[in-house]
């Protein structure tokens, strides 16, 4: 019997599996189709404090070996998030895996915000508005939406003291979610480790865009959108594999994962875990799969504990 | 409320009229609830791994078959009409709300191109529902040309009375659809009797109906069209503005607040 | 008849595709199944002054929707390719489409060198080497070589000096290949108008990585790469569409090139010529068959001029 | 001197052994001009669209036709498994330099697995150019077990004489292929004739075999098996370290420099 259990940042996870912010909603959605137990970690859609609609339609664009979505971080804010989406989950799932609240906002006051209520009672507690609450993701690097996300991420200092803020505000386990579009990912990941980050999430989507050219249109809505899906993933890689060399910030890995290989692959080039996102919107049980992917791959190559695929390049 | 991921085999697959293709599955999990409106998402075989499914909405589902009538009209659909009887197709559902079992009234479906597929399905539920003195469905369907009138034969099997407009006048009546459904409205006004709308097509013909219900005061259920993504509501990529109970206007998901909506809720 | 020429900062173009660095070896290997016809220029594998072995193998990987590469920009020096690669190619192809010269360097001397050697007679001159040398693409954003092109890319004040030196010694049209990887392209593009830049090209590839699950090794010799191919294009879109937006300089655009659709979206976006690159290694014939595809679609669109589609998005 | 992008018929597609197919193809242009030892780059049908091509040493030429010998090995294989007689492939090439047409001694070609493929043609070869005294060609060839000897009865249809030993023994003598080869380089020195050798396979035998010819002084000839690219020396991805006619180490491309080179030239 191999050993999933990983602890990423702080936070336990039952298997080294999780689901990407986006794609699973509040973790109820799927659940007829989902073996639950398979996952380590649910990740919830970007919360901010108010209601927010998102962007115009259409949403998505369906590219060769991947998606360009704008869907712009519809959401209903982070009190309904708290009082409706979280105990509808708890009461929704049996053995339910905890929740990994991405959350952003439109400045520095409103992310720290954020993060304050979810760590309710009591700022800079570590106790969580509600039990299955157990970590924050910062989203720094969502491309679709202009006053939120991306402009927070872009500058190393100013990505210091959003996520200075956010830790002043929470106790949780604290992951920051960055984007690969970057020269050099060092200065970013220094930043978050300064800050007082717990872990990284790697990668955000990477800006892109579609025109129908009969149209001669932008696709989307929003006219530009970010790229996910099995043709990001060469690029997780690297940037996880980046992330690895130059910092000890354990990092939860998400780009193109559909199998178990494409989990081991981030896993050995440093991830502590891995999420699964836009596969699932193919195969609503990828995530359980890549799980029994990787604990087959570790039994067949002699890993007792999945934690020790961590950084295990060959030299 | 996310359906089952159920591997279902191909039992028949062939020409509804050319260009649009009947596929028959055997689907004994999802066809044991699927209702009337509600659509299934299908891994298409043949496209890459990493491609979207695909929604369809159900012609006819129980007895553990699955019936989809679709239109070839895009890079999963040829995929998927190349698709041999006996093959496996991943299908997840049923998804989403459909149309109301029941009808307090005369039920006038209208449908246009492939929109009548749901139709088919919820006039053979309104019939099995319906007491024995209720009035029969009536199926408006309007299409450019008579090529594009859908499965009619299978409608006047049921014993559903149909209705037809063609742009070109090749079949019933030239013009619109809305044009044969207006004077059933009028009569049925002069007649002082109820009916409910039930409609599934492009957008210009949902809302024309939408209005229909709106400006009479009865009731108009709408099934909106929209590629989904994940079809169960996690990615909030197929939303439609409709006024919810407080009155406020929200992106609602069709995958999962819809696809069929009350007319009144939907803002256009 | 549709007008396919163009001019894209002062190299003319018969036809608005181009191959793409790296793709068409010195213009000759690909002579037997290529319509050159079609082509409105070749752009060559990267030159600097000295011979350059390049990066051990495996130097490829296929992934799903493209093709990781690290090649190293093996090539055989400046002379050499002046005195030996140029006078084949002129002998080897009829009516031949003028080069476009990737120059790289291990310092800024080194490209301003190379430059200068490649517009002999005379620094500054703008007559080339050769006739059919037409113009200098400086490569400041590969992946895959240490010292070399990356590094000076990657920062807008670094671009300025390089692209500075290189603009003082030679008058042929000068472009600058520019990464995705970046989170805002408008330094990078302001910094080469400044140095005066006569054009840009969009996009390099995309720094990326692939293990092997089974010897957990990376694949490839130089351990990262940088990715190409079909899937990389919304990517190149969505470059081409912001550099168009704040520059006036005409662009060279490239990434994910295999059909007509393909370029006329980047042409859309903001491009004034397009090159075909990765297709090619699958299609021999891809980048004529492009160029058949734009001529098609000005005809149906009533396009009189190919230049009618740069930055041509409805409103 | 890229080759023709030809689109070609398949004739014929069966097993040469179980996970080993053979391939005929028609092919008047490339046919025409192909020698031993070059290759193909195909475009394998039933790949995604951005799929690289797959190079494949030829096992036959001539007579407006193609036959190419591969093994099952991945996914690219796989797929061309499943082309059909009849369907189209494209096909680029003759690509790269083969082997010399003619052979000054006692022919000997040492094959590893389906690296026996361009040995076949260039059996074939060699013996419509030799004189009519000529000593025939032998194939030494070499596997696992039985079942990765191939073509062997096509070899000795030639009239090539074939000596085979496996690891397993389970056909010819239990060893290596170098056990026979270096009986019979053995029985040459002591006769004082005059052979070269010719060789296609694993890296490890290439070497094996490379080491013979520069040990005696004789020609070899090496057929580097490198996964290509372009396949026709655009793009430097398949390069081999070769000593130039400088004597300066290079990095050579299979593709274009090979895949055939002279084994004193190799810098392994």
């Amino acid at each position: 019997m191999v050993d999933l259990s990983v602890n990423v940042g702080g936070l336990a996870m039952r298997t080294p599996v999780a689901t990407a912010s986006g794609t699973f909603g509040y973790g109820t959605e799927y659940a007829a189709a989902t073996d639950y137990s398979k996952l380590g970690a649910v990740t919830v859609k970007g919360v901010r404090m108010e209601e927010w609609p998102g962007n115009p339609m259409p949403r998505h664009c369906e590219v060769f070996g991947g998606l360009v979505n704008a869907i712009g971080l519809q959401g209903p804010g982070a009190a309904a998030f708290a009082q409706y989406h979280v105990p509808h989950y708890a009461d929704a799932v049996a053995n339910p895996p905890p929740l990994i609240v991405n959350v952003w906002g439109g400045s520095i006051d409103e992310y720290a915000e954020t993060a304050a209520v979810l760590s309710t009672p009591g700022a800079g507690s570590d106790k969580s508005v509600h039990p299955l609450v157990a970590a924050i993701e910062m989203n720094v690097s969502c491309p679709n939406v202009k006053a939120g996300g991306h402009t927070f991420g872009q500058d190393p200092k100013i990505l210091f003291e959003v996520v200075k803020a956010v830790r002043a505000a929470t106790k949780l386990p604290l992951f920051v979610k960055l984007a690969p579009n970057v020269p050099d990912l060092r200065p970013y990941v220094a930043a978050c480790e300064e800050a007082g980050a717990d872990a990284l999430s790697l990668i955000n989507t990477i800006p892109a865009m579609v025109i129908d050219v009969d149209t001669r249109k932008p696709v989307l809505g929003n006219a530009t959108g970010g790229l996910s899906g099995r043709c990001v993933h060469p690029v997780a890689v690297k940037c996880v594999y980046d992330a690895h060399r130059f910092s000890k910030l354990p990092i939860l890995a998400m780009g193109g994962v559909y199998d178990a290989n494409d989990a081991i692959e981030l896993m050995l080039a440093g991830a502590s875990a891995v999420a699964v996102g836009t596969a699932t919107f193919t195969d609503p049980n990828a995530a359980a799969s890549v799980c029994d992917g990787i604990a087959a791959y570790c039994e067949r190559n002699g890993f007792a504990s999945v934690r020790e695929l961590t950084g295990a390049l060959a030299q | 409320m996310a359906g089952t991921n159920e591997t279902c085999r191909v039992l028949e697959h062939f020409d509804a009229a050319p260009g649009y293709r009947f596929m028959v599955l055997e689907a004994p999990k999802i066809a044991a609830t699927v209702a009337a409106g509600q659509f299934v998402h299908v891994r298409v075989p043949g496209l890459e791994k990493t491609a979207l499914r695909r929604p369809f909405s159900v012609f006819d589902g129980g007895d553990g078959k699955l019936t989809l009538l679709y239109k070839v009209v895009g890079r999963g659909t040829e995929a998927l009409r190349a698709a041999p009887v006996g093959c496996a197709v991943e299908v997840l559902g049923p998804l989403g709300y459909g149309f109301p079992s029941t009808c307090g009234g005369v039920p006038l479906l209208v449908g246009g191109g492939y929109g009548v597929a749901p139709l088919h399905f919820l006039a053979k539920t309104l019939l099995a529902n319906a007491k024995p003195d209720a009035p029969k469905p009536i199926l408006f369907v309007g299409g450019r040309t008579a090529g594009d009138l859908l499965a009619l034969d299978k409608f006047r099997a049921l014993g559903v009375e149909v209705r037809v407009a063609t742009n070109d006048g090749s079949a019933g009546v030239k013009g619109f659809v809305v044009d044969p459904l207006d004077d059933e409205l009028i009569a049925l006004r002069e007649q002082g009797r109820k009916f409910e709308l039930f409609t599934c097509g492009p957008d210009g013909l949902l809302r024309a109906v939408a209005m229909r219900a709106t400006g009479t005061g009865m009731k108009g259920w709408i099934s909106m069209d929209r590629h989904m993504v994940c079809g169960v509501g996690a990615c909030f990529a197929c939303i439609q503005k409709i006024k919810g109970p407080n009155g406020k206007v929200f992106n609602a998901r069709c995958c999962v607040n819809g696809p069929v909506f009350k007319a009144e809720d939907i803002a256009w």
